[in-house]
């Protein structure tokens, strides 16, 4: 009973933020809403006890996600209401909604597969931070190695596109140009 | 309780990330020099990405003399698959990447290679694919994949101008969407197989004959919208022109043959089971969707003005003609898949690497952009070369034999008329004849038409340098000599194929 | 009322409608970037779930690498538009057709 | 005797090329000199060849090999036996005769040369007709001599009428060879071979309705070339070429090809009797229909030209009917008389400045008298007065026609024959006698060289004496021919018709003389009835192929052209790759670059295959639901 | 030498081209004719070692390329092609060598002895795929012809002659495909060798698909109607040369090829198709011919004249014997001549007027009288004159088909009256009648270069219309060996009684494998 009451309220509140975030107009409404929905999210993983995984959404989502989401904002100023032109909304809706009720659609009716394997089971005893670490660490060690690397190119990407070098292009100076300002850039190096 | 868990070192096989591993150290390396020493040229930059990339073949070498003996190689908790599709996906990458990295070296200095990180991206890129096509599990594919993506947007906008930033906005949005879709169809499928292993899967799709059929397709739908967008099937391929026109020539390039035959091994991993266990749905909108991607993407070609974008609808056109491979599903058409994009990759990037050697800085009047067709015009007057190089790739493209996408598209079209898709072997032949008019246009443009703009002359090899040149070279020997290696590869590619059990 | 798997997965699919819909209407990269945001999140509840309901792990792992990855996209994606911004002085979606046809 | 075949055949070829090589070089006179001189030389191998037929041999030779394709077997083969050896001495006797004619005739002319070496091609195609011992043979001179025609017609290229004349023959004669082209493809299917000896060997075991094919395919090819109606007016036309050429070609030889071709196939015709019937028939109608038709001419050759037709008429009666030795007879005295008439009319039009009216002319025989006499000689030979050729052939004829109970025909013949030597001597009456009515033109007439009198005047004794080879000639010529004698059963009978036709025509001749001789003025009223109208414009024959066949081929041909190659067929082509091209310019916008568009599409195809999805697996799911409503509804 | 020789015919000349590209731009016409005089001089001594009783494949060369997928380099000639190729090396010759001074002329020439390589690899290849790779080669040198030195609409119409005609050998690839696809279903091996491929008897549905298949291919390239509309584009455009070898040999490849796949591979769906081809050459003669007839421009009556010549060949060819074939074949030979010297002929009156109006012309006949006559003789040899070369194709190709249809073949025999007519008419505006335009009043006569091509080519008219053993022989030896596997291979009773029975027996191929 109380995990449905859980359920339903949780439910509600996360579309509800959700839908706020993808409507409204005032970006920092948005914003707010997103970091509320992901934490209501979080409370679904702690409700199907994947632990860990509710930790990580507040910790990344709610911390580094929508840090970076604020500082973006403030570096875009983008408090002032953006003109939306919403001449296709209905195609817009209409594709949403339309995607949702097909799945939903089928989903109505239970899933009837008998034969399934689980090839990582749950670990009887072990906390679920234990069990996640187990499996992480085990099989899952090259995704996660991997999942290392591409923050390290997201880093990389970041610093490189927010760097002061993007502020001037080689590719459209011309030859000389780019001498001039090699020359100069090395003056100040100097 | 968790107990200890024993893994002796030698089941890991570590050895079978040894391919991945070697960009990556490569990557990292150029990272650390880059802090130690600043400002070195990029030629240096370049010929040390092109050992590690070397280095990576050589390891696929090695790798595949050990396929043809022992069979298909699985590591890391079967995490890691090598089998024949892995090795043959990465031969491209890792081939693509080596005629590729060069390009760099114009006589003209263009942004992105000012930038160390632009090599060490590119190198964690290669990886990525790698790692996407050597693997059926549905997380590493999707790190994989996400990983690639990401460092490729970046090699795009790193162009640095207006465009390249629209086009790295824009490609980087609709991934974004795309890894929504890959996300939900993975977790549809997980849902009613408890599994994210492609082969698991399928065993226990098998199992159940199919019994929650209306759910798969739900999965499969969503994969396909991911994986289509990857390969550029329309109507997922709305990207790829606009993405390949702000793009430098070179990178759109290398981007219409790494990313999508990383893709067409995952699309091939992912449904060639389900084409072969009687889904009639999915043969029919794969059927549907390849004649479309084809058809339309053709009929799109016709109409533009810049070569580039032309050459961009003709990749997606191309790239909807091999998909028919996967519908077809035969050993004869999963090999000539591979035939197809191993000689379309000699093609299609000499091709653009005409454009890139004949890209300015600035438009010169009367040009509406880089590589407008009427910018070509009266070329071979100017630059006879030039002229003839761009026309012989033309023609390869267009399928005139005996240039090397002939061979290709025999083998893939005859692959088609063996399982008895004779329409569509015909339509395919037909799109080919669509399709030689655009590339024709450009023939017309080069060698019967007057010089329209005022340009220099030498704007047509402005960029060019030795290291492009050879490229070329490279490209015009693989394009031009095709059929002597011809039997070899097909032997080649359909031992592995048909070991792969595909 | 038992809450089964059944209502996790429709719950995970109006979310994920909900980002589609954001997706398809929003003019302002950014809070377009959000809805993206969302539909990896509503994925995640459903692997959660069904991970919960089979008593495996996987789906967790998954949600897991969901995380990570929703996390680089943000990075690259703000630096793209920090670019982006820079030269344009907007982060208006409609101010970027250059290309066409 | 080889030797002699291949020189009567050869050296009018050998003057063709000499002649050919001055062709555009100024007149001389040594291609006219040595042309005649080897026509002469054919002239002579052919009279030795005639001795040795007539001692009761032949001459068949092989030369080389054609064609050979599958069974069949073409080779250069000729023959020389009593038919051809009657045509060759025909062929080489008229043609020597007008190469000397026309070294004077042609004097000033700029074509000198190259009208030697058309004539002596022509007579080079001429004796490949003649000489041919096969159909294919005979196809090559029958095509051959339709060139010359063509070129002779057309000699006078800047003359627009004449040119149009050459095509107009060319391509009727066209016409006419497709039918015999069916005939040889017919002739070979059946028998196996194109060699007279050899397919005629075989037909008389093909059934009748076969013969009956061969021989009306035929006979088309026989109607063309010897203009008989519908496919005559080319005849008339054809008159535009130089006089020696209507002469030697128009008049002796090559339209009588199809007299000779229907006596060469005479075993054919004999099986077919219904088949000569209607050739009879049809040679009687012509006959009288181009007489009609010189009654009321105002141009001297075209009347001879309609005489030619008529006199055609006549030889296809006597084919038609069996008696090809009286064909062949006809023709042969025809080709002297006729070829003289011809050339006399030459020398009236040199001595006129080209003028062809008579109307204009009269009373020139004081100035030319030796023109006069002959061509009074040709006329009396052409009306049939004893003791001339005309006579013997001619009456001939009329014989059989009664003799064969052919009555109708024979009283047709018996008219025509009035005619005949009224409108003959209506010419002579009009040339020859009567005022002067030149001088008002301004003409100055003379007499021809003399050299051309004398070499006309073989003719001339031709015309004369040939009756009295009647039987030399029947002798020779039954050997191969059905030796069918036309005797009238009762003499009283035969008398009669003899006497009473001579008085009938000598009649006609004073009836012609009474009416022209003193010809003043023209006669207006005459000349508004419906008759001469009629006459005058050829039965309006010309005017309907000119309207109903010319025209509308040619405007067929611009639609064809411009509507249907144009405006369908091209333009379905330019069509298909249009359509293709207008699909791209509007469905190109589909790319707007604007990136919410391209989301939406990206969205847009995904539900779109979801929907499909649903929709198969809600009928995979309900099947048995679906089926058995369906099956409820009595689907 | 003798093994390779035709592997030196064929490579020869692209290997010369390759090296041209070193020739100083001046000297670009000597070294062009010096080596096509050569190339000629070796197709000759191929004749002069062919073996004219032998009726299958000589001088055959077999490399194997892709042996993986059966792909091999076979060539051989039998009667068939042998005068073709001799035809294509000949054409060249004269064409390079009557080249006048022209823009680009070295490229001309490289591009002109590229086609050679193509030309005289498609008639001497004897695999599919070879066969196919020199079809689609022999576009691109043809392609740039015409749109570099054509007319006005010169790119319109090189754009269309190369879609047109690749987009329907696109679809003979596919039947191509198909074809070895059965083949590997019967044997258990892929080939391409249309050797290997005439041991099979195919069923007649997949005769008939194969069949209508390969034909849209051929057709286009004939051209048969409705297909032909590119064929007056590219004439028209095309600069002298390249209508010539267009004419000459390029519409050549269509009809030989009809004669070395359809008709012996598919034996039963020839004899089914009878009859719609016959119509359609009917229409081809006729139609064609009338279209010839309303033309305003000289050239375009020669582009027509051609077509309605093609429905012969094609009838010919479609009258299943002997004799038809044997004609058909010749006539390809004739027609080669004949139009080639006619487009010739219309090239020079061109350099001169830069017209080809015939209303701009008149009277030619007494200011360019050795031209007048020249024209004269190849107009009458393309009218069908005996004792010129077209009249023996003619005269065979329409007897052969007189023993399949009486009512088809007096269609069809029309040819010899509407030939004449067009023929007629445009010589006389052309030539005939009074000088009446200024222009044309000193106009120069055929001078020695030009002659140098039509000399040549009237000889050969006239030869061999007199004495056409010498190509018969051969072509005749080869055509009855082709005839004989067709009805061996026959298995519907119509095919049998259609194609005939030939009674002394050369054996050439017997028929194995059976597709079931």
């Amino acid at each position: 009973m109380f995990e449905a009451i859980a359920f339903y309220l949780f439910s509600i509140l996360t579309a509800v933020m959700f839908y706020i975030t993808v409507t409204t107009k005032q970006a920092l409404f948005a914003l707010t809403a997103l970091a509320a929905g992901m934490i209501f999210i979080s409370a679904f993983f702690f409700i199907l006890g994947a632990d860990f995984l509710g930790v990580v959404q507040i910790i990344v989502y709610t911390g580094a996600v929508m840090a970076l989401y604020a500082f973006g904002m403030m570096f875009f100023d983008t408090t002032r209401e953006l003109k939306e032109r919403s001449g296709s909304s209905l195609i817009t809706a209409g594709l949403s909604i339309l995607s949702a009720v097909f799945v939903v659609l089928i989903f109505v009716a239970p899933i009837v597969s008998t034969k399934i394997q689980v090839t990582a089971p749950l670990i009887a005893g072990a906390t679920n931070s234990q069990s996640v670490g187990m499996v992480l660490f085990t099989k899952y060690l090259v995704p996660f190695e991997l999942a290392a690397v591409m923050l390290l190119v997201a880093m990389i990407a970041g610093i490189v596109l927010a760097g002061k070098k993007m502020d001037r292009s080689l590719t459209l100076m011309a030859e000389e140009e780019i001498m001039i300002a090699e020359e100069a850039n090395r003056k100040v190096l100097l | 309780m968790l107990s200890h868990v024993n893994i002796s070192l030698e089941s890991l096989n570590i050895a079978t990330l040894v391919p991945m591993l070697i960009p990556i150290m490569g990557a990292l390396f150029i990272l650390v020099l880059d802090l130690f020493k600043k400002d070195q040229s990029k030629s240096m930059y370049v010929m040390l990405s092109l050992l590690f990339v070397m280095l990576d073949f050589g390891s696929l070498i090695d790798f595949s003399i050990d396929f043809s003996t022992n069979g298909t190689i699985l590591g890391y908790f079967d995490m890691m698959l090598i089998d024949g599709l892995a090795l043959l996906g990465q031969f491209i990458i890792v081939g693509a990447s080596i005629l590729f990295i060069p390009l760099a070296l114009t006589s003209k200095r263009f942004h992105e290679f000012s930038y160390p990180e632009f090599f060490a991206l590119f190198l964690f890129m290669i990886s990525g694919f790698q790692f996407m096509v050597a693997t059926d599990n549905l997380i590493l594919i999707f790190i994989g994949l996400e990983m690639a993506s990401l460092a490729l947007y970046t090699l795009i906008a790193l162009h640095n101008r207006s465009k390249s930033f629209e086009a790295a906005v824009k490609y980087f949005t609709m991934g974004a969407l795309a890894a929504g879709f890959f996300a939900f169809g993975s977790m549809v499928l997980y849902a009613l197989t408890g599994s994210v292993e492609i082969h698991q899967m399928a065993a226990v799709f098998n199992a159940d004959e199919f019994a929650n059929l209306p759910f798969i397709l739900v999965g499969v739908v969503f994969l396909l919208a991911a994986l289509g967008f990857k390969v550029s099937l329309v109507p997922f391929h709305t990207w790829a022109p606009d993405v390949y026109e702000g793009a430098s020539a070179s990178m759109a390039g290398y981007m219409s043959i790494v990313p999508k035959i990383a893709g067409f091994v995952v699309v091939m991993r992912m449904f060639e089971f389900l084409i072969h266990s009687g889904v009639v749905w999915l043969n029919v909108v794969l059927y549907v969707i390849v004649v479309v991607t084809m058809t339309a993407a053709n009929i799109w070609a016709l109409v533009q003005s810049d070569v580039k974008r032309m050459l961009a609808y003709s990749s997606i056109s191309h790239a909807g003609f091999v998909m028919a491979a996967v519908l077809i599903g035969t050993t004869q058409a999963n090999s000539a898949l591979f035939l197809y994009w191993i000689l379309f990759t000699f093609t299609n990037l000499g091709a653009f690497s005409m454009l890139w050697i004949s890209r300015q800085k600035n438009l010169a009047a009367g040009q509406s952009s880089d590589h407008s067709y009427n910018k070509f015009a009266g070329l071979i007057k100017v630059a006879p070369i030039s002229a003839t190089i761009m026309a012989l790739f033309m023609l390869s493209l267009a399928g005139l034999p005996p240039f090397a996408l002939f061979w290709g598209k025999i083998y893939m079209i005859s692959a088609a008329v063996s399982s008895g898709y004779i329409v569509l072997a015909l339509i395919m032949a037909l799109n080919s004849a669509i399709a030689a008019y655009y590339y024709l246009k450009l023939i017309i443009y080069m060698f019967m038409k007057e010089p329209e703009i005022d340009i220099d002359n030498k704007v047509y090899t402005m960029n060019s340098s030795v290291a492009l040149r050879t490229i070329i070279g490279i490209a015009v020997i693989g394009t031009v000599f095709a059929s002597v290696v011809l039997n070899s590869l097909i032997e080649f590619i359909t031992a592995f194929v048909y070991n792969s059990g595909y | 009322m038992e809450i089964g798997l059944t209502h996790y997965l429709v719950l995970s699919t109006v979310l994920f409608s909900i980002g589609l819909l954001g997706v398809m209407r929003r003019k302002n990269l950014l809070m377009l970037f959000f809805a993206t945001e969302i539909l990896l999140n509503a994925v995640n509840v459903g692997f959660a779930a069904i991970s919960h309901y089979y008593n495996d792990l996987t789906g967790q792992m998954f949600a897991f690498f969901i995380i990570a990855i929703a996390a680089s996209e943000v990075a690259v994606g703000l630096g793209l538009l920090i670019a982006w911004y820079k030269r344009h002085g907007n982060i208006n979606l409609d101010a970027m057709s250059s290309m066409r046809g | 005797m080889e030797l002699y075949l291949y020189i009567a055949l050869f050296s009018p070829l050998v003057g063709a090329l000499f002649a050919g090589l001055f062709g555009a070089s100024p007149k001389t006179l040594l291609t006219g000199v040595v042309n005649s001189s080897l026509l002469f030389a054919s002239f002579l191998s052919s009279a030795v060849l005639l001795g040795y037929v007539l001692n009761g041999q032949t001459v068949h030779v092989e030369m080389m090999q054609w064609i050979a394709a599958g069974n069949l077997y073409i080779p250069f083969g000729f023959v020389v036996d009593q038919v051809s050896v009657t045509m060759m001495m025909v062929v080489t006797t008229v043609s020597t005769v007008v190469h000397v004619y026309s070294i004077g005739y042609m004097d000033h002319d700029k074509g000198f040369n190259r009208f030697f070496s058309y004539l002596s091609a022509f007579v080079f195609s001429m004796m490949v007709l003649v000489m041919s011992d096969n159909f294919a043979g005979l196809f090559i001179g029958w095509e051959g001599v339709g060139l010359c025609s063509w070129l002779l017609i057309g000699f006078w290229y800047h003359k627009e009428s004449a040119t149009w004349a050459a095509n107009e023959a060319f391509i009727m004669n066209r016409i006419a060879d497709l039918g015999m082209l069916i005939g040889i493809f017919l002739v070979y299917w059946n028998t196996g071979s194109l060699q007279y000896d050899k397919a005629f060997a075989v037909m008389p075991t093909l059934d009748n309705i076969t013969l009956m094919y061969i021989g009306v395919f035929l006979f088309i090819g026989a109607m063309g070339k010897s203009a008989q109606f519908p496919l005559h007016t080319w005849l008339a036309d054809a008159m535009e070429g130089p006089t020696p050429v209507s002469a030697l070609i128009h008049a002796a030889t090559m339209v009588t090809a199809g007299v000779y071709l229907v006596v060469r196939a005479n075993p054919l015709y004999h099986m077919i009797p219904e088949m000569g019937l209607f050739i009879a028939s049809l040679g009687a109608f012509v006959a009288m229909f181009a007489a009609t038709m010189a009654l009321v001419n105002r141009d001297m050759k075209r009347i001879i030209a309609y005489s030619t037709l008529s006199q055609l008429g006549y030889m296809f009666v006597a084919a038609g009917l069996g008696a090809y030795w009286v064909a062949l007879f006809h023709l042969m005295a025809h080709a002297f008389f006729k070829a003289l008439l011809f050339l006399g009319a030459g020398n009236v039009m040199h001595a006129m400045d080209g003028e062809l009216d008579p109307f204009k002319m009269g009373g020139l025989r004081k100035s030319m008298k030796w023109t006069f006499i002959m061509m009074t000689l040709a006329s009396v030979a052409l009306a049939g007065i004893y003791p001339l050729a005309g006579f013997f052939s001619k009456d001939a004829i009329l014989e059989v026609g009664f003799v064969e109970h052919h009555y109708v025909i024979y009283t047709v013949l018996l008219l025509t024959a009035g005619m005949t030597a009224f409108y003959s001597f209506r010419l002579v009456a009009l040339i020859f006698h009567g005022e002067e009515r030149y001088k008002v033109f301004g003409f100055h007439p003379h007499e021809a060289y003399k050299f051309v009198l004398i070499a006309m005047s073989p003719l001339a004794i031709l015309a004369v004496i040939a009756g009295s080879f009647k039987s030399t000639y029947f002798d020779m010529v039954t050997k191969i021919l059905p030796n069918t004698e036309y005797h009238i059963h009762s003499e009283v009978t035969e008398w009669t018709m003899i006497i009473g036709t001579q008085l009938f025509v000598i009649l006609a001749i004073f009836f012609a003389y009474k009416k022209y001789i003193n010809f003043k003025g023209e006669n207006k009223e005459f000349e508004k009835r419906l008759v001469y109208k009629v006459l005058i414009n050829q039965y309006y024959i010309p005017y309907f192929y000119e309207e109903y066949i010319t025209k509308p081929y040619r405007e067929l041909s611009t639609v064809f052209w411009k509507k249907v190659d144009m405006k369908v067929v091209d333009a379905t082509v330019d069509c298909i790759a249009n359509g293709i091209y207008k699909a791209g310019e509007n469905t190109r916008d589909m790319q707007n670059g604007n990136l919410s568009s391209m989301l939406r599409w990206m969205v847009a195809g995904t539900v779109i295959l979801l929907s499909l999805a649903v929709a198969f697996g809600l009928a995979v799911r309900y099947a048995d639901e679906i089926s058995a409503v369906l099956s409820g509804l009595g689907a | 030498m003798l093994d390779h020789i035709l592997s030196l015919l064929i490579f020869f000349p692209a290997i010369a081209a390759i090296m041209g590209f070193v020739v100083h731009k001046d000297s670009a016409k000597a070294f062009g004719v010096a080596v096509s005089v050569i190339e000629f001089v070796i197709s000759l001594y191929l004749w002069f070692a062919f073996d004219t009783n032998v009726s299958g494949m000589q001088f055959m060369e077999n490399i194997s390329v892709v042996p993986a997928f059966g792909i091999n380099y076979l060539v051989g000639i039998d009667g068939i092609s042998l005068f073709i190729v001799i035809m294509a090396s000949f054409f060249t010759m004269i064409g390079i060598a009557s080249l006048g001074d022209m823009k680009k002329i070295k490229n001309l020439v490289i591009t002109l002895l590229f086609l050679q390589m193509t030309m005289v690899g498609v008639f001497a290849a004897l695999d599919a795929i070879l066969f196919y790779v020199f079809w689609e080669l022999s576009l691109v040198p043809m392609l740039y012809i015409i749109g570099a030195w054509g007319g006005p609409l010169r790119i319109y119409a090189s754009v269309k002659f190369f879609l047109y005609t690749f987009t329907g050998s696109l679809v003979m690839l596919v039947g191509m495909l198909f074809m070895a696809f059965l083949y590997n279903q019967a044997t258990g091996v892929w080939s391409f060798s249309i050797l290997e491929w005439y041991r099979l008897i195919l069923p007649l549905n997949y005769q008939l698909w194969l069949f209508a298949a390969f034909f849209i291919g051929f057709a286009i390239k004939v051209p048969m109607f409705p297909f032909h509309t590119w064929l007056p584009y590219a004439h028209g455009q095309a600069p002298t040369i390249g209508s010539v070898i267009l004419a000459a040999v390029l519409l050549k490849m269509g009809t030989y090829a009809f004669i070395r796949f359809s008709l012996p591979m598919f034996p039963d769906a020839a004899a089914f198709f009878m009859f719609p081809i016959a119509a359609i050459a009917i229409i081809m003669i006729i139609y064609t011919a009338m279209v010839a007839y309303a033309q305003e421009d000289i050239k375009q009556v020669v582009a027509y004249s051609s077509i309605s010549h093609m429905g012969v060949i094609i009838l010919g060819t479609f009258a299943l014997n002997v004799e038809g074939i044997t004609g058909s074949v010749f006539l390809m030979i004739g027609h080669g001549i004949v139009s080639g010297a006619l487009f010739f002929l219309v090239g020079v009156i061109y350099d001169r007027r830069h017209t080809k109006m015939m209303s701009e012309f008149g009277g030619l006949a007494s200011v360019m009288p050795r031209y007048a006559t020249i024209f004269g003789i190849m107009m009458m040899a393309s009218v069908g004159l005996p004792l010129l070369v077209n009249f023996v194709g003619e005269f065979l190709s329409l007897l052969g088909f007189y023993n399949q249809s009486h009512i088809a073949t007096l269609l069809a025999g029309t040819a010899i009256i509407v030939g004449a007519i067009y023929m007629l008419s445009s010589y006389k505006r052309a030539f005939f009648g009074e000088v009446t335009n200024e222009a044309n009043r000193k106009l120069p006569d055929v001078n020695s270069r030009e002659l140098l091509a039509l000399i040549p080519l009237t000889i050969i008219a006239v030869w061999l219309g007199v004495y056409p053993k010498p190509l018969l022989e051969p072509i005749n030896n080869s055509v009855k060996s082709v005839v004989m596997l067709m009805h061996e291979k026959a298995i519907t009773p119509e095919g049998k009684s259609r194609i005939p029975s030939l009674e002394n027996k050369v054996a050439m191929q017997t028929p194995e494998a059976e597709v079931k």
